[in-house]
């Protein structure tokens, strides 16, 4: 790739209420994940390894943490003279006050200045919200190829379960032929990964039309993508075969972080599309003498003197000596006292969970979330 | 608060690291499977505020330079301070030529150049946090001309071979710098570690080289006690010298003491160092961990005891590690025994049953091999 | 100093229209000057050489240009470890929507939970748009030795002019005991300089005070300052001797850059007191064979061919064959045609000035700005 | 895209520029008063979207270590990407020893675990823009195994001594590479860059040490022109290569013509460097400059004319600077003449009145030195 004929912006702004305590005071993309990664790290080193250097994070929520965590962005090499991570909050202008983003496609609306500064020829948009490794550079080497104005990458789903998400219609040769958002009728199992392709001069057109239309939700999906399909313009499926997952729900995030522990899942992070993140400065994990662990998958800093079974320990925890910790996420420092029990449960960061408590349990239908410390034995 | 700069010493030259030492500087030695030595000495002077760096190397300096890049990891910054590596050419005539003062020589307009009133010499061949605040300001405030930082042993008869130590008056005054004898147990070990005004310094240098070419600073020191204020100043807390494949071996496993991990290593003095972006140790089915130390990127399904194990290591299922120092990248095969070894980054142990050694004088395996 | 003891935050709030065009697309701080730089370098170098490492940058108006320039602290070497240079937007947190904000303190109000992130002892409060050279520092060990509660920077000021600026009344000891926003009859010649070091607790509480009462303006000058003084706490003023210009109107930018053309202003550039800035990939500056230059203060990237008297040109200027420019400041990229004649002006940055065109007099009153192209013989 | 390595020799074996060369490798060399060699080499694969490159140095490396640094201000993603230094400790035995060979063989363990099919190897002592993707694409669409670039001179009988320069057959196939004899003014002159595979370049560097220990890889290439399929692709453009004093004189004062400087410097092909943070230059009342680069940092109150001027000079009241190629930090003092002049970084002249010397054969004052 070229140097910025691709830029990427990363959508990063909902208050993802339904992560419940663990967004309350950080945005979505910067909730931990997988030992000692934060969720935005897998956009933006999706970005790196795909040869981007410029990436802007849209945000409106809490971004004091996403901010200073993706600021400068030195954590994935986007540090160098011209690439960089830039933190694009709403903002007053000459002839602007400040006004929220009213949805995705404003979000880019109100940032064309910041876009056009790099002059690229494609805009590639990404959610911040998902966990996936792609590389964008084949996708944007399909576009070229599709001679498509808008390429979005899908992924099939279960066919029982397409009525969940936004279905792509295409014709025999991959062509979008209509988008329907949750249809209750789908006709294909193509699901959008919300990850799009634009030739930026057809977008910013579309786009600038958008901002005065009184009608318009401002939405990629309900509006935009439609805009485009009306206008008779060339959009492409890009059938992405890999693992993704959306990890919005405290389930779907605490299932996500299993898959590591699962071979068969196909999310793996130690092949060498590596997935980079800020370094803590932590021991290597210590095991103690009286530890078990079965099935783990931990990072640096986590001390574990109990037993650790099926679970992901995240740095700083501390499992302490005849605690069983099973089929659990241990966020980070978060700490599980002598003899307690947790079981099914994610437990949020710095929660400590008292000597001898007894938490979740094996056959609950959901995940438990553990947002506040839990008394145990005086 | 009067201005010091710091001197690292990469490389010893009472040191003799079988094997280990072919390959790296004992600056870049692994420790703790994720440190080099060398970010102790840098970290010790970056949290004590002293930015303006010299670390020195002579041969084989691309992993000391790779792993120091431009020093914003030890929070230094670039534009304030700076982490500079100085070469000197090693001597392959004789050994005996590379003495730190003919390093300090090669580089003499460099330290000639330096702003701050004091220098403080240290090394990278020993484990230890120092405030060096607190050392320049008691070094200022005893009046002495040259401080030198000693720590008190009492078993020096079993350990410290080849460390200098110091015999000390009743004033903590120099009587004399002289070698481990290993005759008594009680020792103060000099931790190659002194401050003085760098204009001293620039002199001491000069007239060390006039003396002798083989002298090292130390040497000279030694013989000026009479004609300077020289004083000991004491170090407490965790220390270890490395000085041989043995005393590296121990350095390593007996921070398997949480207590002793926790002298080292405190929340209020980090000790930092270069990310390698490694993913989380994967523990699978079957596998068995006690009392070690894992470093991220590993992957393991056998056996892991009393032991120090490396980032990125493999070791299959049914293998058993003991009471072993694995370096980066290893890759143990299944069912393989493994115990009391060193084993260098990267090899391979595939064909071999069991590698084995006696706990008191244990193996190595060279760096890249295959077995 | 220790790592964090103090903390600088720099309010780059407001839009600068007394800059005028000069600040329709980028906030105050951002605005060049003195041939390389850009105004917020100096606050920002004077926090490196006087060992802060983390940086907060208040802003909400045209804050990408500001953000993509400041983030990640490469610049000024503050992207250690643990250093950083943060653009602190408004935003949206769990319980509150996204506001503007409401004066100078409601900005670190809205900001208290990034400040409690690194725990500081003390908070330094700097503006984006004075050019000075300050050891914060001394000010600190100034401030500790006083036992004061907060310190304000001043600066003394032509007794005929004090009416233009805030005025510190003090007692015999430097404590201050009174303050005047602008009196008619200044008692005292000590300006503020906009320059506070607090006592983080105590100001913390009551910035907390401040932001439920309706009555406040939410200004440091006319809020806080006073109830501290109600309070009885001990303020102290450090009382500032060098060079220091607020550079709000185009008429005193162009003075301070004037100024570093005359060795007796005190503004030098060139000491060992460092202002650190983005380097531009530009060659050396090249001097035509019929060039003439009389006094010139200029960076790499010009290119001169005809006359420059009493002139600072800015990064990528170019001056052509029998161009006259005199008493002027050309900003980044401006092209002064063949034979044009320019005085007394602040040319902005991009402008061109036509062949032959005459631009500004000698005897001006004012400094002519010149924000569009001009034309010249065709 | 076939992906290709990038390698650079910061060290010319047939280089001779006196003094400088005391002091440090050609590829450390400033260029038009604020480059360094380095930066033209690496920028040309950086921009060409190459992003692992080696810089191979022997001896002072320190200059160049501090200037190359972890490679981002050439826009190289450390985390993608690396910019390695790669030492070969310097033959005092014998200078003929001291081939690129000999410093590939010593780093075979790193060469041997690159994942890149092709390696693009380039020099610092040369300056020219050449977009490395398309020579790669060239090279791979040629079918050759190996491709030399040269450029087309007409002036080989004044210039370019101690280049190479290649014997090639209507289809650009080579017949030999040998030294130019300056007997006749067109000449190829071989820029010291060439691509192949990897694998061939390893076995290649292997094969070379075998037959002869002092055998560099282009004599090596020059035997083997009837075993492989060596050819020429040819180089446009601005081209200068840096042999002796007079070379590395005039491709600095040359670069005067705008034109020229165009020719090299484009906005779509930037050249990198690293800035020293010198504030603009003051050109007080008095001063006279015409046709000149000037580095930031400078105070000028002189004369200065068809001069290169490097970062932080200071040319005093009544000065005249004339032909002139002045290096970083020098002082000249008031109504000192100066003619036909490469003064190095750091001197200071104060005491003599004239230093001249005839433009066919500039002169030299050393580093430091105070006149």
């Amino acid at each position: 790739m070229k140097h910025n004929e691709m830029l990427a912006m990363i959508l990063a702004g909902g208050r993802g209420s339904r992560l419940k305590d663990l967004t309350k005071k950080v945005a979505k993309p910067a909730v931990s994940f997988g030992g000692k990664y934060r969720i935005v790290d897998f956009p933006l080193s999706n970005c790196v390894n795909s040869g981007i250097s410029v990436v802007g994070v849209l945000t409106q929520y809490e971004s004091v943490l996403l901010n200073s965590y993706v600021a400068g962005g030195a954590h994935w090499g986007l540090n160098t003279r011209d690439s960089g991570v830039y933190v694009l909050p709403p903002r007053e202008k000459a002839d602007e006050n400040l006004n929220v983003y009213r949805g995705t496609a404003d979000a880019i609306s109100q940032n064309i200045d910041f876009i056009d500064n790099y002059d690229p020829e494609y805009l590639l948009i990404l959610s911040g919200d998902h966990i996936y490794k792609m590389n964008y550079d084949d996708m944007l080497n399909f576009h070229k190829e599709k001679k498509a104005e808008a390429t979005i990458a899908v992924i099939g789903v279960p066919m029982k379960e397409a009525s969940r998400f936004g279905i792509m219609n295409t014709d025999e040769n991959g062509k979008i032929i209509e988008f329907e958002e949750k249809p209750a009728h789908p006709k294909s199992n193509l699901a959008s990964m919300g990850i799009y392709i634009f030739n930026w001069k057809t977008l910013r057109r579309i786009l600038i039309a958008d901002m005065k239309d009184p009608e318009s939700h401002h939405d990629f999906g309900k509006d935009i993508i439609p805009a485009l399909l009306d206008e008779g313009k060339t959009l492409a499926a890009y059938q992405f075969k890999g693992y993704w997952k959306d990890v919005g729900t405290i389930d779907s995030l605490w299932e996500a972080n299993m898959d590591l522990l699962d071979d068969r899942s196909g999310l793996n992070l130690s092949d060498t599309w590596k997935i980079y993140t800020a370094d803590a400065s932590e021991l290597p994990q210590y095991i103690g003498e009286k530890a078990n662990i079965d099935e783990a998958y931990m990072t640096q800093g986590c001390i574990v003197e109990g037993d650790v079974r099926h679970s992901v320990l995240f740095t700083g925890t501390e499992v302490k000596e005849g605690a069983k910790v099973t089929d659990t996420v241990l966020m980070p420092n978060a700490t599980v006292g002598e003899g307690a029990v947790v079981t099914r449960a994610l437990v949020a960061g710095g929660v400590t969970i008292g000597k001898g408590a007894v938490v979740g349990s094996a056959d609950s239908e959901n995940i438990l979330l553990v947002a506040r410390n839990v008394k145990g034995e005086e | 608060m009067a201005g010091a700069y710091g001197i690292v010493i990469s490389t010893g030259n009472n040191i003799n690291v079988e094997g280990l030492q072919d390959y790296r500087p004992v600056g870049a030695f692994s420790y703790l499977g994720r440190y080099r030595m060398v970010d102790f000495p840098v970290s010790n002077l970056s949290n004590s505020g002293i930015d303006r760096i010299q670390v020195y190397v002579s041969q084989n300096p691309r992993s000391l330079a790779e792993h120091l890049g431009s020093g914003t990891q030890y929070n230094i910054n670039p534009k304030k301070g700076k982490l500079q590596l100085l070469f000197n050419q090693d001597s392959r005539v004789n050994k005996i030529y590379n003495t730190d003062t003919a390093a300090f020589l090669a580089n003499m307009n460099i330290i000639e150049r330096m702003q701050q009133e004091y220098v403080i010499v240290t090394t990278a061949s020993m484990i230890f946090k120092q405030d060096f605040q607190a050392f320049l300001k008691a070094h200022i405030e005893s009046g002495a001309d040259i401080s030198l930082l000693y720590q008190k042993v009492n078993d020096a008869k079993t350990k410290y071979q080849g460390c200098q130590v110091l015999d000390l008056n009743r004033q903590k005054g120099l009587n004399s710098i002289c070698v481990n004898t290993q005759t008594a147990n009680e020792r103060n070990v000099f931790m190659e570690t002194y401050v003085m005004r760098n204009d001293l310094f620039i002199d001491l240098i000069k007239r060390t080289a006039k003396t002798s070419s083989v002298y090292s600073l130390a040497d000279f020191i030694n013989e000026e006690h009479a004609n300077l204020d020289i004083r000991g100043l004491q170090h407490k807390g965790y220390f270890a010298a490395i000085t041989d494949l043995k005393s590296y071996y121990d350095a390593n496993l007996e921070l398997l003491d949480i207590r002793k991990a926790n002298e080292l290593f405190t929340s209020d003095w980090p000790i930092y160092t270069v990310t390698t972006d490694s993913c989380p140790v994967e523990y699978k089915k079957g596998a068995v961990v006690r009392n070690s130390m894992v470093a991220n990127g590993c992957i393991i399904e056998g056996t892991v005891e009393n032991s120090v194990i490396g980032r990125g290591v493999i070791i299959k299922a049914g293998a058993v590690v003991r009471n072993s120092l694995v370096l980066g990248h290893t890759f143990i095969d299944k069912d393989i025994h493994i115990e009391n070894q060193i084993i260098d980054k990267w090899a391979s142990i595939r064909h071999v049953k069991e590698i084995t050694a006696d706990a008191s004088n244990p193996g190595y395996v060279k760096r890249d091999d295959v077995l």
